[in-house]
């Protein structure tokens, strides 16, 4: 492999990085520089991605294009990186996904430097969190890829109204429900709050760790004590539960994803959730295998809670972007059930989700925000008869909705296909019937979506009149995104291979304790 | 019954009641005289302890300088004539409470670890030994008692100054 | 009486300022005109010759019998006294006022006199010693608090400070007393032993004395007279206030407290760690609601003491060494962030938060820095404040106090809150006047300090943690 | 005998190449009538493929071409590829023939449509043909899965052909609905199975009930499981609400997806898999039971319906009933025998009706009349089309209903067996009932009821007989149902059942006397229809409103779906994220409290300090 | 007289002290309290200086003295100083600064 020869995961990371920084210092004001450095820096990661995609050894599986430069030799902290099937897989989500992001937020006219800029940092942040197999700088990157999602959705979010109801109405006035400035601190706050969840669970595991390093690599040799394990299991669960939206820690996803821009939306639910998902799959599974399979239970319990509440919460929303957003916290409950089985279609089955969900519900994001950009309204039974108008944005949608509700032939069938063999093998077998209700439940929210907003008679309201379709860049959004989701629904085997390798030797090592 | 016990007796009396009066009178005038009573049974204390050069500061500098700038203040703050120098106390209780509390607290560590240590006979002149040490030993805090005075009293004059 | 030390001896520097005081004053008298701030820019010269001189003395020399010691933690010490009251200084320099102009004099003597008693504190080992030079850097606080003497607000701010402020050294010197009684001795190494003793009279002197100490590094009960005298008093003043008394009262407190005691520093777990609580939450609690910035940072920086606490309460050379570190990390980062208030303020004539309403927009540069130094407040990653919190944390973790990491790290949520509210108001939203802040060369030079210390200690901490290991080894 | 598997490949990538094209080629599609030929001349080619590899199967031999799809560690969890035998071979080839002929019809009825939306057209009856035959021709659970949703999209989006139609948008979703929860079912059937015999594969599945694996028994639940996905699909009761609305679609659609091919999927499935449903009997009897009066059940809502398309869409329920009851009594192969048949003869009807729609520009019953006269041809084909399923002699409908009737009897089944013939009498009267009013009598003055798209505003006056595309393929139906008639009659396939005498007279007995009383009420008049709703008032009232089963699932769906989400949405809203939002207004106002301590008046501060030293005493549990 | 009996008289004095301080509402009042607190500091020093027989305390003695005198004339001024500029002395009325 050629690839090998160079650092072309620390390439992958850092290029969107350097493009933030020609971005705000080269490009003076002008927005087709700054969209073109943008698209650049966003296409290298995704080439090479590919490309290393393609290059990855499946055969001799493990971590590959390793890469560790010592940092702080003194604290064992090292800048070590390497990706195995599963962070191969999230790579490329992330690359796919901020490749169409930047298409789609073509249309930002106010400060879109300084918006380009932050969304670039926030992707470094991201694809640092994949590669890095140091857990420090893991929860460095993590930290970079949260908190730029404060000014993104500050500056350039839209505020949403929430009417204070029931019995603690008082306090949200108190708060300001539904403004962004609130949307974009809960997000902050609960994610950050979060992130001092896992940093203690780090440091414990530093601390009680018979080896003096921070790697990954060497953590997963050392034996941890059953107690430690299990409440360190805990915290990691809950702090990177939070970012992958697990019940009842979720309420920040509605209101952030409903009150951000297109494309932060479109990263934010397609791949930040992700992470949160990858963190306890990765640390929390793959360091901590007693505590693992002392919690299973619960993480599979509030799994089915998040599909079935999920679903039933998008049902009833009444602005499309919740919607979306409700369907996230669904289907992330996918992802955190086939993970909970703890077998091996059931796993590979959540790590397909993960690649799944994360492309169906950016597309979903970025037709959201086409459509809000053109009709000026997110109110769903305000809408009708779009498809007329916008037949292009129809048929995208309507693909999304069928990925997201399992249809075959798409993405989100394989994962869920795998996920709901694996709960019936599982110990738990009755996590099967909830995750099957939930595809159903998202099968009638989407399509009464769907139904209400592009087919029927055209709206009388004036305001819908000859609205266009997408537009140039906008299409390279939309189509990047269905031709991933229809591609890897018809052909799993291409990410599964590489997938299946990355997490079969983790459930070795849980299976053998069994 | 000793003598020496009479006297410790008697200037605790003093010191204490004395002190009582000074935080606990309604007439400022009166309770900075009460001080000045106070400050003196304080010299006496330390006359039993064998300590005359510091009664003797203690009565210079205290006595003497301490009362009078007090008096100069209270003279510029308030008039004497008239009720206006009158102050009220606040809170009476919650004082009373939290100081108790803390005396509790003292006199209870010392019942539970008294300090007994023999009183060692008188030993050479005290005023010459304490003299060389601040001039060998405490050489250092000295001068750095000199800066503080000069600094002290630049701010004071700055304070005071009607001017500017 | 004492001639003067040839470079190197352990008093050299103590000297020096004593010198440079003699000069400041000199030329203060013979300056004419009513414009006396020339005698700040030889000051600012005097203490970077200072500065220059403190690393060509090493460490290692005692005097009076031990009394005055030169070590690591003296050295580390009085370099962070030198180079804050230095930043102190320079951003001084630009203030307006006629009184400040008429009495910088005063103003700078008292601030050298000040130092001076640092300087000795950070290396005194004898209690009378530690005392005095205690009392010689408070008092000219008092008066420095009140120097804007037209202002009801200035005035009322010194005389609580005072107040407080004296009955706190009262309290402080009760305690000594009682250490000196049980110890027999006005050494500090003589101390330690007699609290191998355990005698419980021992230990009510050093409670008392921590009670005392307390007040000088604002933990919570002792913190009221923070936000008062922060809002009333002069911003550079407040921003050199903000730290170098606060590292001063650390220093006292290792010495006394950690200082050779051997295993007997877990006395002090629970007392350090039950403070560290409070201070954490109740200085983050207090500065949500706060709309002046000056008050908010005070607040903040109570919170921040109780961060140091947790160090504390980790009782180790790392726990130390990390309350050091975590000692830099503030000095740039809250120095930085006055000074940028007093810039704000210079051109707004305000110290609300809402004079902050698009900074972004109209001087983005200033707002950047703002910005890191609040980022480096709330401990984010990449610049300085984030590494002062995990070291502090892993300590502690590594004393087993997890739950104090715990409550430590999610009150940091609550800190960001209110951080990012002032980042709202510079971001987010619109500015009403459109042109840019106009800053003094030297404060934005001052400024600018502050960001390369946060940014670099936050890019490559090694050499600064090095440092300060060197300097906690011997306490223990 | 090798070519069989490449032949249906071919037969099965044609439609899906041609989906492909309309697909990517957006100025293809867009163009229209090219994109029609194109499409047709590939299911063409289908029909070629289909019939090459059903001559070149050899009986007892399946021939399979499987690939990888989903891998695992330890080799493949599942494959897709083909499974040619004669039975798929067959299917496949009524299935290529079906939608071979429905697009070519398709070109004439649809002819006023823009160029656009007929491109759209052909391009999901193209997805269509491809799913359907990867259905047929699926060699495992998965495949047949997989292509049962995808057939069932395709059935979504043709309903929802005229979208702006809120009744066709409505029913399009309606029916993905209904059939959806059946395959829940399904799914969750297919998941425990794989768990129990660790494959999806027929072939594999065969043999290890061949070899009477003991994974296969007690496998009840499991098979009732997938039974109700084939209920869904089938339209079985009570799922069989969503057929009739799907009559919003064009005729076409109704004739291809909705009467001949689609919803004989469930059957299919019955009839591919009834060696695992042999093994679990008590599923089969409620299998037969359903059919049965499903079948009866329907016949008596196609007496009462006015709209053409309906009454068809009821008798295909019914017809579904039987294959159901035939497979339930044991003789699967009986109720494949009808499929095929009544693939054939139902298309026909659906196409003639469609060609009267096409001319009378509605689908009241009523509108028409005296139509005989002025379509001559669709009369004549229609006729044979109502014949055969009314199960006369010498036309498709009369063996394979015999069939069945003697195979539920052959099964034990006597009462649903009466249910049947029951049904069978009604059959022939409704059938008939329709015959009459549309196409003798007079013809009704003006149009009424709803206009069907894709024709003019003619009304029944001047209505002639369709464009020749549209006859010739009527004529073609209608030739292949008399000829299967007549080829029954004359070499009778001897079944593996022993069919009593009594049966033949029977069914054709009911079948006349249906006719027969069709007769009496409708042309003679000797009964009035209002006398006959007056004695039967209660079952008529009853049939009028669809027995309520659908207003029964809209209640289900509006007070319970909804209703639940409403609840869960607003405890999201004003409980989870309320209790958030409570504490962090605690901690505001805690932070406003505290801050009263700071009175600003210095004694305070001092009491701060005084507490502060006596807490740390306190803290260090003083005096130890 | 014991030891003790010195602590215990100093220890009470602080108290009262510090009541003193804690009540008063004028601040000379508070001043005078703080007054009687650096006495028992004193008594307290002088004390263990005497029954230690070592000289240290009486030295720290005279420090502390000073010390007090120079802080009692810089807060006396300061007092005079607010009076001119508030009108009062009154600590209580002292409360711009609050929150």
């Amino acid at each position: 492999m050629t690839l090998a020869s160079f650092p072309v995961l620390s390439v992958i990371t850092w290029s969107p990085f350097v493009g933030a920084l020609l971005i705000m210092f080269l490009a003076r004001r002008s927005a087709p520089l700054v969209r073109g450095l943008a698209v650049v820096s966003t296409a290298v990661p995704l080439v090479l991605s590919i490309a290393i995609f393609a290059a990855y050894d499946r055969e001799a599986a493990g971590f590959q294009f390793f890469e560790d430069v010592p940092l702080v030799p003194a604290l064992g902290i090292n800048y070590q990186l390497g990706v195995d099937g599963m962070s191969l897989l999230l790579v490329l989500l992330t690359s796919i996904i901020i490749f169409a992001g930047a298409f789609a937020s073509w249309t930002v006219k106010v400060r879109s430097q300084e918006f380009y800029a932050l969304l670039l940092v926030l992707v470094t942040g991201v694809y640092g969190v994949f590669v890095s197999l140091d857990l420090f700088v893991l929860f460095l990157f993590y930290e970079i890829a949260v908190l730029p999602m404060y000014l993104l959705i500050g500056i350039w979010g839209s505020s949403g109204e929430v009417r204070p109801r029931g019995v603690f109405g008082w306090a949200f006035g108190r708060t300001g429900v539904g403004t962004k400035e609130y949307a974009a601190m809960k997000l902050t706050l609960y994610l950050l709050f979060g992130s001092a969840f896992i940093l203690v669970g780090i440091l414990a595991l530093y601390v009680a760790g018979d080896s003096t390093s921070f790697s990954f690599l060497e953590m997963e040799l050392s034996q941890f004590d059953p107690r430690l394990q299990s409440w360190v299991f805990l915290a990691f669960y809950v702090g990177f539960g939070i970012l992958a939206g697990i019940w009842p820690l979720h309420t920040w996803s509605p209101d952030g994803h409903a009150s951000a821009p297109t494309a932060v939306s479109m990263l934010h639910a397609g791949v930040l959730m992700k992470l949160g998902a990858y963190g306890v799959v990765r640390l929390g599974m793959g360091l901590l295998p007693d505590g693992t399979l002392q919690w299973s239970w619960l993480v599979g319990t509030i799994a089915c809670i998040n599909i079935v509440y999920g679903a039933l919460s998008a049902m009833a929303q009444t602005d499309l972007k919740y919607v979306i957003a409700y369907s996230s916290v669904s289907h992330m409950g996918v992802v955190m059930l086939g993970a909970a089985t703890l077998t091996e279609v059931g796993l590979n089955g959540s790590v397909y989700q993960m690649f799944a969900h994360g492309v169906m519900t950016g597309l979903f994001f970025a037709l959201v925000g086409l459509v809000y950009e053109k009709a000026h309204s997110r109110e769903i039974f305000k809408m009708s008869g779009f498809a007329r108008s916008m037949p292009g944005i129809a048929t995208a949608f309507t693909i999304a909705g069928l990925s997201s509700l399992g249809l075959p032939a798409t993405a989100g069938f394989v994962a869920e296909f795998l996920t709901f063999l694996g709960a019936w093998q599982s110990s738990h077998p009755w996590w099967l019937f909830p995750g099957v209700i939930g595809a159903f439940l998202t099968a009638i929210y989407v399509l009464r979506v769907t139904k209400q907003i592009f087919w029927g008679p055209p709206s009388p309201d004036p305001h819908f009149l000859h609205l266009p379709d997408a537009r140039g860049p906008e299409w390279a959004a939309l189509w990047i995104l269905v031709a991933v989701i229809v591609l890897f629904g018809v052909w799993p085997s291409l990410a599964l291979a590489p997938v299946d390798s990355a997490t079969m030797p983790l459930l070795n090592r849980l299976w053998v304790l069994q | 019954m000793t003598l020496e016990s009479i006297a410790f007796g008697g200037l605790a009396v003093v010191l204490l009641a004395s002190a009582l009066a000074v935080v606990l009178t309604r007439n400022l005038f009166h309770s900075v005289l009460y001080l000045a009573l106070s400050l003196v049974a304080t010299a006496g204390l330390f006359l039993s302890l064998d300590a005359e050069f510091l009664a003797a500061i203690q009565l210079l500098l205290y006595a003497g300088g301490v009362v009078t700038i007090v008096v100069f203040a209270i003279v510029v703050t308030e008039r004497l004539v008239g009720d206006r120098i009158t102050q009220t106390s606040r809170q009476l209780l919650a004082g009373f409470g939290i100081a108790g509390a803390l005396l509790v607290a003292i006199i209870a560590v010392f019942r539970r670890a008294p300090l007994t240590i023999p009183r060692p006979p008188m030993s050479g002149d005290l005023t010459r030994t304490i003299g060389e040490s601040v001039l060998t030993t405490y050489v250092l805090p000295f001068e750095l008692l000199g800066v503080l005075f000069l600094v002290a009293l630049v701010g004071a004059l700055y304070f005071a100054r009607p001017d500017d | 009486m004492s001639a003067l030390p040839e470079p190197g001896s352990p008093l050299v520097l103590e000297v020096g300022l004593a010198l440079l005081m003699l000069i400041v004053f000199v030329v203060g008298l013979l300056l004419p005109g009513p414009d006396k701030r020339r005698v700040g820019v030889l000051t600012a010269l005097g203490l970077v010759v200072l500065f220059g001189l403190s690393w060509r003395t090493e460490a290692g020399g005692e005097l009076f019998r031990g009394a005055f010691v030169q070590d690591e933690l003296a050295l580390f010490a009085k370099r962070l006294f030198l180079i804050t009251t230095l930043i102190g200084v320079l951003s001084s320099l630009p203030l307006r006022a006629v009184t400040f102009a008429r009495r910088a004099t005063e103003y700078y003597l008292a601030i050298l006199a000040s130092l001076l008693g640092m300087l000795v504190l950070s290396s005194a080992r004898d209690l009378v010693l530690l005392f005095v030079s205690f009392e010689l850097m408070s008092i000219p606080l008092y008066y420095l608090a009140g120097f804007i003497k037209r202002e009801p607000e200035a005035v009322e701010a010194a005389l609580k400070f005072f107040l407080i402020g004296t009955v706190s050294s009262a309290v402080l010197a009760y305690g000594l007393s009682f250490m000196y009684g049980v110890a027999g001795t006005t050494d500090v190494r003589g101390l330690a032993g007699a609290v191998a003793g355990g005698h419980p009279v021992m230990l009510l002197g050093m409670l008392l004395a921590l009670g005392g100490l307390g007040f000088k590094i604002a933990a919570f009960p002792f913190h009221m007279w923070v936000p008062d005298t922060y809002e009333a008093a002069s911003t550079p003043f407040v921003a050199w206030l903000s730290v170098a008394p606060k590292a001063a009262g650390f220093v006292v407190i290792f010495r006394l407290y950690l200082e050779g005691m051997g295993d007997r520093v877990l006395y002090w777990v629970p007392a350090a760690a039950a403070l560290a609580t409070v201070t954490i939450i109740g200085g983050n609690l207090m500065a949500i609601p706060q709309q002046n910035v000056k008050r908010l940072l005070a607040y903040s920086g109570v919170a921040h003491i109780g961060y140091m606490l947790v160090g504390l309460a980790a009782v180790s050379a790392n726990g130390a060494a990390m309350m050091l570190f975590y000692l830099v990390a503030y000095l740039f980062g809250n120095m930085g962030a006055f000074l940028v208030v007093e810039a704000v303020a210079q051109a707004e004539g305000s110290e609300a938060i809402a004079a902050y309403r698009g900074l972004a927009q109209r001087s983005p540069i200033l707002a950047l820095s703002m910005l890191l130094f609040l980022l480096s407040l709330g401990g984010i990653p990449f610049v300085a404040g984030f590494w002062a919190k995990l070291y502090v944390f892993w300590a502690a973790a590594e004393q087993g106090l997890y739950w104090l990491v715990l409550v430590g790290a999610v009150l940091t949520v609550v800190a960001l809150f209110y951080y990012l509210l002032v980042a709202k108001r510079m971001y987010i939203d619109a500015p009403d006047r459109r042109e840019p802040i106009p800053v003094a060369p030297l404060l934005g030079f001052c400024i600018f300090l502050c960001v390369l210390g946060v940014v670099v200690m936050g890019v490559y901490p090694k050499p600064l943690v090095v440092a300060a290991l060197r300097a906690a080894g011997p306490l223990f | 005998m090798a070519a069989t598997g490449d032949y249906a490949l071919w037969a099965w990538l044609a439609p899906g190449l041609s989906f492909l094209l309309l697909s990517l080629v957006v100025p293809l599609r867009r163009s229209g009538r090219p994109a029609a030929w194109l499409s047709i001349v590939f299911s063409a080619g289908a029909l070629v493929g289909a019939i090459l590899a059903w001559r070149a199967t050899v009986p007892d031999m399946a021939r399979r071409i499987l690939w990888e799809w989903i891998p695992v560690e330890d080799g493949v969890l599942t494959s897709v590829g083909v499974l040619a035998d004669a039975d798929s071979t067959l299917m496949l080839i009524l299935v290529a023939l079906v939608s071979f002929l429905v697009q070519l019809y398709s070109l004439g009825y649809l002819a006023d449509e823009p160029p656009a939306s007929l491109g759209r057209y052909y391009a999901y009856q193209s997805l269509f043909a491809f799913s359907m035959m990867g259905l047929v021709l699926a060699p495992n659970f998965v495949q047949l899965f997989i292509c049962w949703e995808l057939v069932g999209l395709c059935s979504y989006l043709l309903i929802g052909y005229w979208y702006q139609r809120p009744e066709a948008a409505r029913a399009a979703v309606k029916a993905f609905w209904v059939t959806k929860a059946g395959d829940v079912g399904f799914l969750i059937g297919i998941v425990m199975l794989w768990s129990r015999t660790g494959t999806f594969d027929f072939s594999d599945l065969f043999a290890m009930a061949q070899g009477g694996s003991d994974a296969l028994t007690g496998i009840a639940l499991v098979m009732f499981f997938i039974y109700l996905g084939a209920a869904g699909k089938s339209a079985q009761f009570p799922f069989h609400i969503w057929l009739p609305d799907a009559m919003e679609g064009p005729t076409p659609v109704s004739a291809l997806i909705h009467a001949a091919t689609m919803v004989t999927a469930g059957v299919y499935l019955l009839f591919r898999t009834s060696f695992l449903f042999e093994q679990a009997p008590e599923v089969l009897h409620a299998v037969g039971w359903i059919g049965a009066f499903t079948a009866l059940f329907a016949a008596t809502l196609a007496c009462v319906q006015a709209d053409i398309k309906r009454v068809l869409a009821y008798s295909t329920v019914s017809q579904l009933g039987y294959m159901m009851a035939a497979i339930g009594a044991g003789f699967a192969s009986a109720g494949f025998l009808h499929l095929l048949t009544h693939g054939v003869f139902k298309a026909l009807l659906f196409l003639a009706a469609g060609a009267v729609i096409h001319a009378v520009a509605s689908n009241d019953i009523f509108a028409m009349g005296g139509l005989a006269r002025r379509m001559p041809q669709t009369f004549v084909v229609f006729l044979i089309g109502t014949l055969s399923l009314a199960g006369i002699p010498f036309f498709a409908g009369f063996f394979s209903k015999e069939e069945i009737l003697g195979a539920t009897w052959a099964g034990g089944l006597t009462l649903p067996f009466a249910m049947l013939v029951l049904a069978a009498f009604l059959t022939a009267f409704y059938m008939f009932r329709v015959v009459f009013i549309a196409f003798f009598g007079s013809p009704a003055a003006v149009a009424t009821g709803a206009p069907a798209h894709g024709a003019h505003g003619r009304d029944a006056g001047h209505a002639h007989d369709a464009p020749p595309i549209m006859t010739v393929v009527l004529w073609v139906l209608a030739l292949l149902a008399v000829t299967i008639g007549i080829g029954f009659a004359r070499s009778h396939p001897e079944s593996e059942f022993v069919v009593p005498g009594f049966i033949t007279p029977l069914a054709i007995g009911v079948a006349v006397g249906g006719i027969a009383l069709a007769t009496v009420v409708y042309p003679l008049r000797w009964i009035s229809p209002d006398w006959l709703a007056r004695r039967l008032a209660a079952l008529n009232e009853a049939a009028h409103e669809r027995f309520w089963l659908d207003d029964l699932f809209a209640l289900a769906y509006r007070s319970g779906i909804l209703g639940l989400s409403r609840i869960v949405g607003w405890f999201d809203r004003y409980i989870v994220d309320g209790i958030l939002n409570v504490l962090s207004a605690w901690t505001l106002t805690a932070g406003d409290r505290l801050r009263r301590v700071q009175s600003g008046q210095v004694q305070d501060y001092i009491y701060g300090i005084a507490l502060g030293v006596l807490l740390v005493m306190v803290l260090l549990r003083w005096p130890r | 007289m014991t030891l003790q009996a010195y602590l215990t008289l100093a220890a009470m004095l602080f108290c009262i002290g510090l009541f003193g301080v804690m009540t008063r509402r004028n601040t000379i009042g508070i001043l005078l309290g703080i007054e009687l607190m650096l006495n028992a500091v004193n008594i307290n020093l002088v004390a263990f200086a005497r029954f230690r027989g070592d000289v240290a305390g009486m030295v720290f003695t005279v420090f502390t003295i000073c010390i007090t005198v120079a802080e009692v004339a810089l807060g006396l001024a300061l007092v005079i100083l607010i009076y001119r500029i508030r009108r009062t002395a009154v600590a209580d009325h002292l409360d711009l600064l609050r929150g």
